[in-house]
Order: C-alpha cells, then structure tokens, then sequence
C-alpha cells in the first residue's frame, strides 16, 4: 500500500528481536530474566491495547485470560507431559474461546459497566481456582523438576521460554499493527468513536468487537502459559493478579493508547522504573507512591501518553511511528 | 479473666525451643582452625530476597532478622574459621522481592549472576521458596531454605536445596497423639486451616492421621490466606460440637481465629494451633501474653519468632556445612550438606539423602507448647511435647 | 451441612452487612454523582481503619470517637482527593477517571506502606456480648450496626432534607441544568466526593473495631463494594444499603450449605450475572 | 421502486411516533420528507434504515424485504444515512472518517480502494485540505459536510439525509444543493428530511408531509405547498403560514 511509506513494523521487528536477543549474545542470565519479564508485559499491555485502545472497551480484568492460559497448559505439561510448545497453544485456543463466550454477553456492557464486569470475571475465576482442587486449589500447581528434563534441563528450559516469549512478543505487535492498518481496526477504531454511527455505515459491532477481544485474549494466554512454564509454579494468585491488570493498562497509557508502539515504550519505561527505585535505596519505599503519582501527572497532563504526544506534536513522524 | 481458663487448653506447636536439647551449635563456639597456619580473610557473600512489600512483609522481615542476627553474631567472634585458614566473614545481600514469584526468579538470577553471590538462602513462604528453588536449581546452585515447610517443594528431585524447616506433614500429627494420650475418649475432630502450601500440607497429612486415629473429622474448612472475619467457620464448628479444633495457618490468621473461638465460646476440650499461639503478641486476644519465655529475648536481643530462628537456623546450618567442608567449594559444601546431623537450639537438623526427596528435612520434631496456669496463677507457656523435653505434663480440661 | 448453625451464620451476616452497605454507599454516591468509579475506594477504607487505630493506641482516644474523626478527616481528604486527581478529568473518558483514582490508590498505599508497614493491626474492645442458644451477639458488632444505620440516615437527611444535599442530587441528575440554576456544580461534586469517601472511611472505621486489618485490607472490602453497588444498582444510595444486607445476608447463609470458600465464587457469578442480566441492579439505578 | 414503505409504524410507549407512514421513492429521484417538530420525520427514517424495528407495516428496498434487518445490514445494502446532529468519529481524521463510510458500505472495498474513493469524495466537498485533520477539531459547516461526505462515500444507492442543510449560510446551502442535484444525475435515491422550505422546493421531485407521525399530504412541492392541511399543520393558521412560506421561499 501506497501510505506505508515508512518500514514501521519490519524496523519495530528488528529493533525488538535485537534487544530480546541481547542477553543470549552477552550470556547475561539475569538481564534475560528482566528482558523476559519485559517483553511478557509487551505482551499484555499490546493486547489490551486491541481491546482497549483500539475499540475502546477497558477491560480492566483482562489479566484473567493469562491465568487461564497458564493453568490449561500447566496442567497439561504436569498431568500428561505434554511439550510445553504444545501445551502453549493448546492453552491459548480456549482461552480465545472462552473470551468468545463471554465478550459475547459482556461487549453488549458499556463504559464502566463493562469494566466492571471483566473484573468480576477475574475474580470469580481466581477465587473459582482457589477452590478447584483438580488445579490445585489455592496452592496451585508445582513442577516435579523431571518435567524439565525433556527440554534439556531447568537452563534448557528457561532459555526456550525466553525464545518462546520474545517470539509471542514480536507476533502479539506485528498483529497490533496489521490490526491498526486494517479495515478490522478501522472498524474497530469506529466503534470505539461512535459504536451507532459505526453500525449505520455498515459495521457488525458485536461481531467485530468479539473478534477484538478474542484476539487480545490470545496472546495473554500464550504468555501466561510461558510464563507459568519457566516459574514451575502456578498459583491463583499471581495467575489472576488484578494489579498486574491494572499496570498492563497503565503501561499502554504510559505509552500511548491507540497506537502500536506505545505499549511497547510503556511497558518498558514502567519496567525500567521500578526495577530503578526498587534497587534505589531512597525511593524503595516509595515505590508504589511515585508511580502513582506518575500516572496521575500522565493522566491529567499528557493524555496523550508519549507515543500519542510526539505524534500530535510533530505531525510529520506519524508516517514513521504509529 | 474467663480467656484465660480456656487459652491455659490452647495447644500450639512451635519450632523453637529451648536448648534442653544437648549438643547444642551456637556462632562463638566453633574454633577449629588451626593456629599455625596464616588467615586469609575473606568476605561470604549470602544472598538471598526479603518481602519487603506484599503480602509476607511481616514475617519474612524476622526472617531476615535471623539471617542479620547471625551474621553479626559470626562476625562478633571474628568470621567463620576453615580449616586451611580462610576466614569468612558473612555479609549479606538481599533485594525486595515484593512477595511475587516472578520478582523472585528474577532476583535470584541476578543475585546469582550479576551479584555473584557466594551462598544462598531462601525467601520466606513455601510458595516463594519453590519460586527460588526453580532458579537456583536452573543454576545449579545451593540453597538452605529457611523458609518453607512445604513437603511437596522437597519432593521434586532437586539435587541442591536443603530444608531447614521441618516439612509441613509433621506439624499437627503429634498434636493428635497427643491428644488422644491425653483423653482416648475424644471423637469428634474439626479441622480448620489456612489454605497456603504450608497449612495444606499440614492437614494433607493431619487429616487422613486422624481419621485413621478413628477420630471423626467433622468439620473440615479451608479459610484464605489474610481472613480476618472466622465467624462463618465458628458458626460451623459450633454446630457440630467437637471434642478437638486443629488447624490455622500463620501467625496472624491463627491469633484472631482464636480470640473469635474465644469470643464465642466454642466448648472444645483441645485446641491444636499452628504456628501462632507461641507469639508473644499473642497478648492482643488477652492476658495471656506477657508470659513468652524471658530466655529468647535475653539470649538473642531480638524478639524471637519462628521465622527469625529460621533464619538464624539457616545460618548455623550454612556455618556448619562450610566448616565440615573446610572450604568454599560447592562440591564440598553439598557433600558436608548431606552428612550433617546437628542439634541446634531449634531442634535436630539432618537432610533427606534420597534422590526424590534429596535435601527433605527428616530429623526435626516439632515441639508442642500450652498455656497453663502456674503456682502463683499466673500464665506461662510449657513445653509439653514431646515427652523428653517436656517442662511440665500436658493438661486437658476436664 | 449443619442447620444448627443457620440462624447465628445469618445473624453474624446480616448485622455485617449494615458495614458493607456504609462502604458501598459511599462508592456508589461518588458514581451517581459524577459517574467516577473510584478506585480509592480500598485504600480509604484502609486509612478510616488506621485512623481510629493510631487515635485509639497512640493518643487514647475511645474508637467511637475515632470513628467521628475518621468521617471528618474522609470528608477533608475526600474534597482534596477531588480537587486534585479528579476535577481536571471529570468530563473525560472513564478510562482517564479510573485511572486518576488508581493513581490515588497507589499513593495512598505507597506512602501508608512506608508509615504504618503491611504489620496486622486490631483494635481491642471488649463490649460484652448477648447470648441465646448458640447465637452470639458481640457488642462491638452490636454498635457498628447502630452506627451504620445512624450515619446512612443522616445522609438521607442531608441529601432529601437541605439546601446543600439537594443541590448535590440537582448535580447528579444533570450538572448542565443545575449550572443554569445557579448551582456551583464544581463545589458540589467536590462535596460528593468529600462524603464519599467521609462514608468509606467510616465503614473502616468501624471494621477496625470489629476484625483485625493491615493497610492492604481496603482492597477485600473494596471488591465486595463493587458487588454490592452493582447488586443494587450503580449510583442508587438505597440499593447499595440493601446490597449490602444481601450480600451480608448471603454470605452468612451460603456458609450453612457450601464450604465457606466458595462463597467469593458465588458472589462473583452474582455479580457478574446481575450486570449481564439486570445492568441497573435489582433496584433499577436512578434514572 | 427503488424503496416501499408500506405501513410502517413506531411506537414508543404509549406515543406512535410513525403511523401507518407510506412511501416510495425511485432511482434518480429525490424525495423530501416535512412537517412540524416531533412529526415523526426522523422515526421514519431510523425505521427505514434499521435503527427501529417497525411495529407493523414493511420496507422493501429494490425488491428486497428488508423490514426489522439490523442497521449494518441495511447499510450493506445501499442505503447511507447522513444525521441531523453530526457524529464525526472525532479522533480519526477526515480522510479516517469517510474511508469508515466507503469501506463498509455496498461495495465491501479494500481499504486501499476506499481511501481513494473517500478522497474523491473529500475533494468534491470541499474538504481536501482538511484531509489529516481529527474530524473533531473541524467546524460546524465543516462536519456538516464530512457527515455527508461520510455517507455519500459508501455510494449508496440511497441516501437518508436528515437535515444536513441546518445552520448553514446561504452560499454553503446553494452548495450542497449543487452535490444533491448530482446525486440524482447519477442515480442516486434521495430522502431529505428539511426544513428550509425554500431548499426543498428548490430541488425536491416530490414531497411527503408527514404530521403525528401521519402522512397527511404527498406531490409535487408545489402542489403540497398549497395544500391548506399542510400549511394548517405547521402553523394553525393557514393565513400566516402562506405568509411564511413566501418570505422564506423568496
């Protein structure tokens, strides 16, 4: 197409796999840890971005669909020894299909009714974990440490979930951006802008709002299947943690909601930030507090986020950054 | 006044305890290097993460109490002394690993990584210790866990972590026998615990004793991690009128489930808690608080806890190793790991040698304490189980 | 399953229930106001906790008294609360107004995390207790019930009674007309705010008189706030009082029937039922 | 035909907001749709295209029963609805706002082939340069004219526009009557709901006079002028309302 002037997404690719490929070169275990860390929040932050920035429906508890995904698969890969590759996807399809089961009903919600409902969601299905004992109940589930073996080892197996994640990572924003240069997000986009007036040219709302949200639901159930694979352990907890929720949504404010590179820069910035003040001996204590009020001054100054300000300010790198 | 009749029944085990026990290792007594030869000094890097923030602030804050404590007290007599002359001096690093396991694994990768950090210890809750486990078994590293009684953890086949805690399965199983010394005529249990992995494992071995005890288990609840409201639990057990309560969790959970036991009059002859009755902030449901053992705070300067002894534990067990060892290579240190059978103020101290169970806590015996009311009517806490070390017989209302 | 213990589990319910309904009445007036889901809320209650506890154990003073205090204190905090996070985004997106009150929350919990650590805390008071049968009234509970329902009559004094309260419902019903009245609608949401975190702080104050806490207790008692403000229709000041009771009332009695954690499971699906079914609560909200 | 209303009737409530309401308009031919405030102009209209289901009666569009479709069906159809007060999708641009209308409309484009449509469209409106703007940020004069733009982009085969003309100046109506009289150059049906009498009688074929939701006059605009129901209908008083019709007619 002619507009795609700029390499944007080829040069976003590089520029991820580059960073995500810095600890393997180095040989740096922990940076990897932190990166891997980082790029699981990508991750998240990019999905809801589909649901929430682009068709404009804050789901608030969308943590919920990387809880799932990670006990289908846990317990898979615990229960039969199924490859955790295997267990990954066959995870994430019904996470996908359960968002289908659900956004059905609950995208008819609007505004803060529909947010409200994604967080009961997640709190039924957390504390639904806390008492189904065939995941474990409130203790989860726990690796025999042999699970590793197949992949090699416990290193083997950290090194394939870094793989893994940098690669759901970089799929979750290629798709984010072929979303937003698609008709599916223009329609999207108008939904979120006026879901009547979408209807009257011709969009199926309800249709195209299910596929946004079981498209975002997807790849946090990639993640959380990862994620709970190089952990070892799952508990309801951590699975279903409304905070990390509520920080995904941050971290695409941060950034930018609506466009596609602003997850990205939010989830690291966020990350990068509190990996800072929580080594810094003055502000470790304060480090929940200054990130408050570091969303509260984005929240009333820069509503935008920093993507979506340098965009307005300077119209010419919309071409380059979207 | 009426509280204090029924706590002098209220039953509680409690890992530290008096060093009736022989044999004791404390930091001061170890000189075993030789004088002839020159000191090296050298600094030993522990590391290890504290719940600064989140849900086991508290409690892994005595932890890491205990760690420091003897820390200091190591460097006070001048380091751990080797056998070829080294001198260690601990010194200890730890981050905020804000009670998330995935804070955790990426802390130990660093500590072990970036920090290079010559030893490890665990963070506190069984839950974040498998976290840690994980990582440093990915590593190949060493563990002493001070922190997680958890038997499950301890039964993965992991070659390099060793548990000082004794696993969760003995804790209440004594308390049964007990009981049933006590009184062969008790019947009706209700069973009522925290559902975190420590408590689960617990009753996972407490419940199917009982019951194979003969013992009819009425009521058998799981209360969530931070409950503070048990009236709904209380309600049930009234309802079935037991003999004996067992159960509870941690420290806090357990202090309240007992102050609304109390508050409502639940008629139970025997109450088995985990864990929380020990507390010298036991005070807050009553009187019967200013009576915790003078000893601890006197020998330690530090209120002692479960957690700090952990802690302290961990360190003498590390000390131990390294001394065995007669040097600071794994290899070494994972051999002396495997042969040591140590009595500390805190109990016997022997690892698991088998490969599934490989570094299980086997020889820790949990002790059982209660409140009783002595000669001069006051409130004290004695140890009444087991036999050997008891300071007074247990009493059981009539 | 015990029916024995049916009468005391509803009884223990329900007077629990009058607390909850206090909390979510104060959640639910923030929204019919101004349509602002306060995130706060939690934190808020936390800090009506600790208010009456450094009150009581630093300075002495009788907890009942402290609950004064902590209404006034949520009311001031409330205003500044307003002012500060709220005001510039009240016309935006509930996206940006949720985010402006997490903002809040994190701050509040970050710096009350520094002061006053995550240590469990509880407020000691003995008031006797009324026994009959297995049924057992404690006194504390006894009173935060009297409380409760004091304050949430005062409130429907204020706001059916005088000038102030009904200019806060002339806001509420549509802040454009109101503005042509002669109203100072920024004042009056302001003041809507100030009350509803006045009421939170109070029903956390009187928890504080009934259960241990810590600083993060808010959070548990937030979530059911948005159960009960939902079972009663958002914005509607009657539905959050009965919600309350329901919900209370429910989980006494599903204790009788069901292991006692399943009942957040319970709740949950009724809440999330009850938006899909019935968005506007069982009470209808106001129009 | 192109469209048959048969019968259709809205009711709200106890109010019958359309009763009965027949009409047809054919290709080419433009059809304006008055009466008084709360004549049920609008209702019609929201029945027409989906927004409404009718209580009775039936809509046919090129054959098709096309009566209780969903509004996005109807639009799939050929049928685009320009609103009264304007709905610019007001974070997406103006090239973004009426690519939304070609895209989806009959002819289903590719987001490519919609972008150069809605330019076409864009440029014939005036608002070429205005191209990247957020449709937000626009005037009133100017979103009056990205709504039909909008609209207009889906090239449908009919257009509802609802008062697109209000608060318009006079050059800027004599403007848009030039896009309509286009419009039925190329085949266009046109529904126009209107108040500036002299517009409708300017460019209008025929017109139907809807008054409590009640057709109560149809034919040619002059023809419906002169009818003593209609002027009564607006004003009361048929005296006064000739009086109105010359001077705003002039």
């Amino acid at each position: 197409m002619r507009d795609l002037r700029a390499p944007f997404l080829p040069a976003l690719l590089v520029f991820i796999a580059a960073v995500a490929a810095i600890p393997i070169v180095s040989n740096n275990p922990s940076l990897r840890e932190e990166l891997f860390l980082v790029l699981m929040l990508v991750t998240l932050a990019s999905s809801i971005n589909i649901i929430m920035g682009y068709t404009g429906y804050v789901s608030f508890g969308h943590i919920v669909f990387f809880g799932i995904g990670g006990y289908i698969a846990f317990w898979l890969m615990q229960t039969f020894n199924v490859h955790f590759l295997l267990a990954a996807i066959a995870s994430a399809i019904p996470a996908a299909l359960i968002a289908a089961l659900i956004g059905i009903p609950i995208l008819r919600l609007r505004g803060a009714y529909f947010a409200l409902a994604t967080v009961g969601i997640n709190e039924a299905m957390k504390s639904f974990m806390t008492n189904f004992e065939p995941f474990g109940g409130a203790i989860g589930m726990f690796f025999s440490f042999s699970i590793y073996l197949q992949y090699g080892g416990a290193r083997e197996a950290a090194f394939l979930a870094y793989y893994t994640m940098a690669a759901i990572a970089l799929a979750t924003v290629a798709t984010s951006y072929v979303i937003r240069r698609s008709k599916f997000g223009l329609s999207l986009m108008a939904i979120r802008e006026d879901q009547d007036v979408a209807m009257l040219v011709g969009i199926d709302p309800a249709r195209a709002k299910v596929m946004a949200y079981v498209i975002s639901a997807f790849f946090p159930a990639l993640a959380g299947a990862t994620f709970f694979f190089k952990n070892g352990i799952i508990e309801p907890g951590p699975a279903f943690d409304l905070l990390r929720s509520i920080e995904s949504l941050v971290m695409v404010v941060l950034g930018g909601i609506g466009t596609v590179a602003g997850p990205i820069v939010g989830a690291a910035l966020y990350e990068w930030l509190r990996g800072f003040l929580i080594t810094n001996p003055t502000f470790a204590n304060f480090q929940l507090a200054i990130a408050g009020l570091l969303l509260l001054l984005t929240v009333l100054f820069v509503t935008a986020g920093l993507v979506g300000s340098l965009r307005n300010r300077f119209p010419r790198l919309r071409a380059y950054i979207q | 006044m009426r509280g204090i009749r029924f706590f002098g029944l209220t039953l509680a085990l409690v890992g530290l305890v008096a060093s009736a026990c022989g044999g004791t290792t404390t930091p001061g007594a170890t000189t075993s290097a030789a004088p002839s030869q020159t000191t090296v000094t050298k600094d030993l890097i522990i590391g290890f993460t504290a719940s600064q923030t989140g849900a086991q602030n508290v409690t892994s804050k005595r932890q890491t109490d205990g760690i420091q404590l003897w820390v200091d007290d190591v460097t006070k007599v001048g380091g751990i002394k080797l056998k070829d002359g080294t001198v260690l001096m601990p010194k200890v690093k730890f981050y905020d690993d804000e009670s998330k396991t995935d804070r955790v694994q990426a802390l130990y990768t660093k500590l072990i990584n970036d920090d290079k950090v010559d030893f490890l210890l665990s963070p506190y809750s069984s839950g974040l210790v498998k976290a840690a486990a994980v990582v440093t078994e990915q590593n190949g590293r060493l563990m002493i866990t001070a922190g997680g009684a958890d038997d499950v953890t301890m039964e993965q086949g992991f070659k390099g972590v060793y548990q000082v805690y004794a696993p969760g399965s003995k804790y209440l199983v004594g308390a049964i026998d007990l009981m049933l010394k006590l009184d062969p005529t008790i019947k009706k249990v209700a069973i009522v615990n925290e559902k975190d992995s420590f408590s689960a494992s617990v009753v996972a071995a407490a419940n199917p004793y009982a019951k194979s005890k003969g013992l009819d288990v009425v009521v058998a609840e799981g209360y969530d991690t931070g409950t503070t409201d048990f009236n709904p639990f209380i309600n049930k057990i009234q309802a079935a009128s037991p003999d004996a309560i067992i159960g509870g969790g941690h420290f806090e959970d357990g202090t309240t489930f007992a102050k609304q036991l109390f508050e409502k009059r639940v008629n139970a002859r025997f109450v088995a808690l985990l864990v929380a009755p020990p507390e010298p902030t036991f005070k807050d449901i009553g009187d019967a608080a200013q009576f915790i053992t003078d000893r601890y705070v006197a020998k330690y300067n530090s209120q002692p806890s479960y957690q700090s002894s952990g802690g302290y534990a961990a360190g003498l067990v590390l000390q131990k190793a390294l001394e065995d060892a007669g040097s600071t290579d794994p290899a070494k240190i994972q051999a002396a790991l495997d042969k040591i059978d140590l009595m500390l103020f805190y109990g016997r101290v022997k690892f698991s040698l088998d490969a599934k169970t490989h570094g299980k806590q086997v020889a820790h015996d949990m002790v059982y304490v209660q409140w009783q009311k002595g000669s001069d009517g006051k409130l004290a806490t004695q140890i009444v189980w087991p036999s050997d070390a008891a300071t007074a017989p247990a009493q059981l209302r009539k | 399953m015990s029916l024995e213990a049916l009468l005391p589990s509803a009884i223990d319910g329900l007077m629990l229930g009058f607390v909850y309904g206090l909390a979510a009445l104060g959640l639910t007036l923030i929204f019919g106001v101004m349509k602002v889901i306060n995130l706060s809320h939690g934190p808020i209650i936390a800090l009506g906790m600790f208010a009456v506890f450094i009150l009581f154990s630093s300075f002495g003073v009788n907890p009942y008294l402290g609950v004064v205090a902590a209404a006034l204190v949520g009311l001031l905090l409330g205003i500044a609360i307003y002012f500060v996070a709220v005001d510039r985004v009240i016309d935006a997106t509930e996206l940006t107004t949720l985010l402006a009150t997490f903002s809040v929350n994190l701050m509040i919990i970050g710096v009350a995390t520094v002061i006053f650590t995550t240590s469990p805390r509880s407020i000691d008071i003995d008031l006797g207790a009324l026994r009959a049968g297995n049924v057992t009234i404690l006194g504390t509970h006894g009173v935060a019930v009297a409380v409760a329902v004091l304050v949430a009559a005062a409130l429907y004094g204020f706001l059916f009674r005088t000038r102030t309260g009904k200019s806060i419902r002339a806001v509420a019903n549509n802040r454009a007309a109101a503005e042509l009245m002669g109203i100072d609608s920024r004042r009056m949401l302001a003041l809507a705010f100030g009350i509803g975190t006045a009421l939170a702080m109070t029903s956390g104050a009187l928890l504080a008189t009934l259960f241990s806490f810590t600083i993060l207790s808010g959070g548990t008692y937030e979530l059911k706030s948005f159960v009960i403000v939902v079972l009663g229709g958002l914005g509607n000041p009657t539905g959050a009082l009965v919600g309350g009771l329901v919900i209370g009332f429910l989980e006494g009695v599903l204790t009788v029937f069901l292991p006692v954690a399943w009942v957040p499971v319970v709740e949950y699906v009724i809440f999330v039922a009850v938006l899909l079914l019935r968005p506007a609560g069982l009470l209808g909200a106001r129009a | 035909m192109i469209l048959d209303v048969e019968g259709v009737t809205v009711r709200f409530g106890g109010l019958v907001a359309c009763d009965a309401a027949t009409l047809s308009v054919d290709q080419g031919q433009i059809l304006g749709l008055i009466g008084p405030n709360g004549a049920g102009k609008t209702t019609l209209l929201n029945a027409i295209n989906g927004v409404y289901r009718p209580l009775a009666g039936r809509v046919e569009f090129r054959g098709e029963d096309i009566t209780g479709l969903r509004p996005f069906q109807v639009a799939r159809r050929g049928i685009a609805r320009a609103h009264q007060v304007v709905r610019p999708l007001s974070d997406l641009s103006v090239i973004a706002n009426v690519t939304v209308g070609a895209c989806f409309g009959r002819e289903n484009l590719g987001l490519g082939a919609a972008r150069r449509v809605a330019q076409e469209v864009i440029a014939s409106l005036g608002l070429a340069d205005k191209s990247e703007t957020p449709a937000g940020k626009l005037n009133v004069a100017q979103k009056k004219r990205l709504e039909l733009a909008r609209a207009l982009a889906a090239r449908p085969m009919l257009l509802l526009a609802d008062e697109v003309l209000a608060g318009l100046n006079p050059q800027e109506v004599a403007e848009m009557l030039t896009v309509f009289r286009t419009l039925r150059e190329q085949g266009v049906a046109v529904i126009m709901i209107e108040h500036l009498m002299h517009a409708v009688m300017n460019v209008c074929d025929r017109v139907v006079v809807l008054d409590y939701g009640k057709k109560i006059a149809e034919g040619t605009p002059q023809q419906v002028s002169s009818d003593p129901k209609v002027i009564e209908a607006y004003l009361g008083d048929p005296k006064v309302a000739a009086k109105f019709l010359e001077e705003e007619g002039a």
